[in-house]
């Protein structure tokens, strides 16, 4: 019985939830398209508890830190579960919507964050000089496909040589058109064979062997 | 320059701005608290919105008599039983369920969105001027290059070696695209530090210089 | 019955199933493919030596994105882990894994501690290595980029959806001059990208033969044959129902979008 | 010279630091070739005769650097011609935005009642309009600060929409100048220009093929080669300036680094 229980009736569940899903997509009818809209729900509930195995996770590794007092590590995770706490606090006590919590989340996350999305214009810009370098012959064409684009979206080869613009917009037109959606198709089939392969039980390296 | 919140929060927005910035030299102690700040806020909100989607979605709904979603909040109970190792097995009915769930939703959009939408459109698409027949080769030749159960020799060998051509100038030209924008958000965020907190960025850099100093005067980098 | 123009689309979901099921049935009985070399698996090895060599630790981040636990782009990522794993815990090299959901957390949890016993040395496993790191793209790379900076990781392993800020984990690791391999399954830019960035990646449909070849079950190497043969039958629709649209008969168009 | 294939990095961030500072400190006009869209927006304005009636619907909530840099060079364009404006908002947070366009383009130094009008939002989106353009007084009997505008010098003449001699449209999305167009400027043809962000830019090419639009401005490079005609150089070009010229540093960089990494591979062929 517990063979049955601690093995076979996960894979059950996952395989039945998984092709319903699917399945339901396309038929039209309201009590079937219902209930795939409240599986949605569960997935929030579900995955809102899974948040706290995480936050579970962070207190445990910063805990150690602290506890250790690690060399440079222990002020920044004291740092971190400060600003955890404090937001959690603050945010269930005075709900999401009051003023102290909006100004202390934009103060705490906002300018960090932006900053982060922001470094990626500098990543870009060194990874376009040092990384790209035409090894191979196909280096060179994925080189000379990234330059044309560059002259084309920035006015510069309108400025040098406008004919080749003509030929960038054709470029992006005709081949990449069929190459983008080649890849789109591609990407597709892949993501459906690993979907299948989680759903009908053949990768089961999610549930793990053990006791 | 009266001492109000607003300057005091636009101080330390300028101090963790800085702060993030100066990976760009070197990982050093003050991004590393930007960093630990960044992460444990954000968690708090999430923690704070996942208390918020328990309650509406979960208890309100079952108080208010939908008492079906009981199965949810009590599989979300479960994950906690992965700490109990005797019953860390039990944690695999909520991971079922989140798996077959979200595998499915998310097969189903490709099915739909990139595969049966595009097939239509190629098929719908004839081949009588030249520009519609490249398109055709050109996706044709990058599919071929995908194959992996047959030998890549002979015209099969060639069909895949120009599609892995097609491959990497597709890749080549969406890079390229994206440029525009990323620098667009570089530009945007040196905007917001030099027009509206001068006085600010000057309070910012003085902290965070003490900060630089203490790095590389006091320890020399390991 | 069926939502507008989704109806020819719900039989092909069926056939899709048939035909997978089908096939790694086959496998089961014993049909094997010869599958093509994909030079990214050895590279992961080389990568693990090379971290062992200077003694420093591996990075393996399973992605950021929304779906959790079965988004189908880390169905790779799983069977690549668990690799992972059992050969850091074999050769004694310290691996730190990065999670950016809260639920996947559990499963990545449970793969880590698995490979270490199924490697015999179940002492190799640290909690403390495998971190969540928030639940936001920009959080969990800045948490990825400190990780990756401060413990001079040799080699950073990045498979799954990373979205928008897979630019700044990949320089970052760059920047540490850490050996680099990816593999994604999206269409997006960030493909471009790790194109770019990585020394070794494994894009789309790559991703389903290196893992089916590193589980070596024949079921999962089954899987890869079934995606041959879909793309063999997408490509005969394509090129047939072109030409017979161009000669002016749309017979099957329609059905298609029936 | 092999040391041109591997600037180190730091190099390169203060490169574009560099790049990015010294044209937001001071602004310098970017040289763009200018396209044709912009040149009939241009002209449009330029050949207005002094105190003729322009209806301008506006969609500026923030100062970014697409709608807010449009809004402000073409209300100091239209200044230099002392046109008479009238402005009209979808959007709440843009009759907030208008306040800054007037302000930041010295058209609130000028006679408020008969230079210039502020509306604000007007609910009801194309059923307002509509009745908008048949009878403007008593669709919007009160302007955006709440006094009436029967009794001012500017409705003296202008009842209605075919008393505006240029309508002008700002838009980012819906209600936009798809609105506008289906029910101001096509059923009254009215002569017409618009300004539009760059995503939402594709979907002008049609209007501007039928001659609905006569002049457009595409995006915040459209707003850059306005800016130059005019000479107003603004928050467009400062935040294009970056851009431009990160684009010709990194191409001059690439085609260096590769140049000079195969001359080391051929000459190590070589000896």
């Amino acid at each position: 019985m517990s063979i049955v229980l601690r093995r076979y009736m996960p894979l059950v569940i996952t395989a039945i939830l998984g092709f319903f899903m699917i399945l339901s997509y396309p038929i039209d009818n309201p009590a079937i398209t219902g209930i795939s809209a409240d599986l949605g729900k569960w997935v929030m509930i579900l995955a809102s508890f899974g948040l706290g195995i995480g936050a579970i996770n962070m207190f445990l590794v910063h805990g150690h830190a602290i506890a250790r007092m690690e060399k440079g590590r222990w002020i920044p995770s004291i740092a971190l579960l400060g600003s955890l706490i404090l937001t959690t606090v603050l945010g269930l006590t005075t709900g999401i919507e009051s003023d102290q919590y909006t100004s202390l989340y934009d103060l705490l996350v906002g300018a960090g964050r932006l900053t982060f999305t922001s470094l990626r214009g500098f990543f870009m810009f060194s990874a376009f000089y040092r990384a790209f370098r035409a090894r191979t012959w196909e280096g060179g064409i994925m080189l000379g496909g990234t330059l044309l684009v560059m002259m084309y979206q920035v006015p510069i080869a309108e400025l040098f040589y406008p004919p080749l613009n003509v030929f960038t917009k054709w470029l992006l037109d005709v081949p990449f058109a069929g190459g983008n959606r080649a890849i789109t198709i591609v990407g597709g089939i892949a993501m459906i064979i690993m979907a299948i392969r989680m759903i009908s039980g053949i990768d089961k390296t999610w549930m793990g062997r053990g006791e | 320059m009266e001492f109000t919140v607003a300057w005091i929060s636009l101080a330390i927005s300028g101090i963790l701005t800085i702060a993030v910035y100066s990976f760009l030299y070197r990982e050093n102690f003050s991004f590393r608290i930007a960093e630990h700040i960044l992460i444990g806020s954000f968690t708090g909100h999430t923690l704070v919105m996942a208390f918020k989607n328990i309650k509406e979605i979960g208890t309100d709904r079952v108080i208010g008599g939908d008492v079906i979603y009981v199965v949810p909040l009590l599989l979300g109970v479960l994950f906690f039983f992965r700490y109990k190792r005797e019953y860390a097995w039990v944690t695999r009915y909520p991971l079922a369920v989140l798996i077959g769930i979200t595998a499915g939703v998310e097969a189903r959009a490709r099915f739909h969105g990139w595969i049966w939408k595009q097939l239509i459109e190629t098929i719908s698409s004839p081949l009588n001027n030249l520009n519609n027949i490249v398109v055709f080769l050109a996706l044709v030749l990058t599919i071929s290059y995908f194959t992996f159960t047959i030998k890549h020799t002979g015209a099969v060998g060639v069909a895949a070696r120009l599609g892995r051509m097609m491959l990497l100038l597709t890749f080549g030209m969406t890079i390229a695209m994206d440029l525009v924008s990323r620098i667009g958000s570089a530009v945007a965020r040196f905007d917001w530090l030099f027009t509206n907190i001068p006085y600010v960025t000057i309070a910012s850099t003085l902290v965070f210089s003490i900060f630089v100093i203490y790095e590389l005067a006091v320890k020399k980098p390991t | 019955m069926f939502f507008e123009e989704r109806g020819a689309l719900f039989f092909f979901m069926i056939f899709v199933f048939v035909v997978a099921y089908g096939i790694s049935e086959w496998a089961k009985r014993g049909k094997t493919w010869e599958l093509r070399k994909l030079a990214p698996i050895d590279a992961i090895l080389e990568g693990i030596g090379r971290a062992v060599e200077l003694g420093r630790p591996v990075h393996f981040s399973a992605g950021v994105d929304r779906a959790g636990p079965g988004d189908p782009d880390r169905g790779h990522a799983y069977p690549m882990l668990r690799y992972v794993a059992m050969n850091c815990a074999e050769r004694d090299c310290r691996l730190i894994t990065t999670v950016g959901k809260g639920d996947v957390y559990a499963v990545i949890d449970q793969i880590v501690k698995e490979a270490a016993i199924d490697a015999g040395k179940p002492e190799w496993y640290r909690p403390d290595d495998v971190r969540f790191l928030g639940e936001d793209q920009f959080v969990y790379a800045a948490g990825v980029m400190g990780i990756i900076s401060r413990e001079h990781v040799a080699t950073n392993l990045m498979f799954g959806y990373h979205r928008g800020a897979l630019i700044n984990m990949l320089e970052a690791g760059r920047m540490a001059g850490a050996l680099q391999i990816g593999g994604m399954a999206r269409m997006t830019g960030e493909l471009g990208f790790m194109a770019l960035g990585c020394d070794y990646f494994l894009v789309l449909e790559e991703l389903v033969a290196a893992s089916a070849y590193i589980s070596g079950e024949s079921g999962q190497i089954g899987t890869v044959a079934t995606q041959d043969y879909l793309k063999f039958l997408l490509i005969a629709i394509i090129l047939i129902g072109s030409l017979l649209y161009t000669v002016g008969i749309d017979t099957l168009y329609k059905i298609l979008a029936w | 010279m092999s040391y041109l294939e591997r600037i180190p990095r730091k190099i390169i961030f203060l490169l574009l630091i560099i790049i990015i500072t010294v044209p937001l400190v001071r602004p310098f006009p970017v040289f763009v070739p200018i396209s044709d869209h912009t040149r009939n927006f241009y002209n449009v304005i330029d050949t207005l005769e002094p105190g003729s009636v322009v209806l301008i619907g506006t969609n500026v909530a923030t100062r970014d650097i697409e709608n807010y840099p449009m809004g402000v060079a073409t209300l100091k364009h239209l200044k230099t011609k002392d046109a008479k404006i009238i402005t009209y908002c979808f959007w709440a947070d843009a009759a907030m935005g208008t306040e800054w366009l007037y302000h930041d383009s010295g058209y609130d130094k000028l006679i408020y009642g008969t230079d210039y009008v502020h509306l604000g939002l007007v609910p009801g989106e194309d059923a307002a309009l509509s009745s908008f353009c048949l009878d403007m007084v008593s669709t919007k009997p009160v302007d955006h600060h709440g006094n009436p505008i029967a009794d001012m010098p500017i409705f003296q003449n202008v009842k209605s929409i075919e008393d505006v001699d240029l309508v002008i449209t700002f838009g980012g999305g819906t209600p936009g100048p798809d609105n506008w167009a289906r029910i101001a400027i096509i059923p009254y043809n009215k002569l017409a220009i618009v300004a539009v962000t760059a995503d939402f830019a594709a979907r002008m090419y049609d209007y501007i093929r039928l001659g609905i639009f006569t002049g457009a401005l595409m995006g915040q490079r459209g707003c850059v080669e306005y800016e130059s005609i005019t000479g107003f150089a603004g928050r467009a070009t400062s935040m294009y300036a970056p851009i431009f010229l990160s684009h010709i540093l990194l191409l001059i960089l690439m085609v260096i680094g590769n140049g000079v990494y195969l001359y080391n591979i051929r000459k190590k062929e070589e000896g």
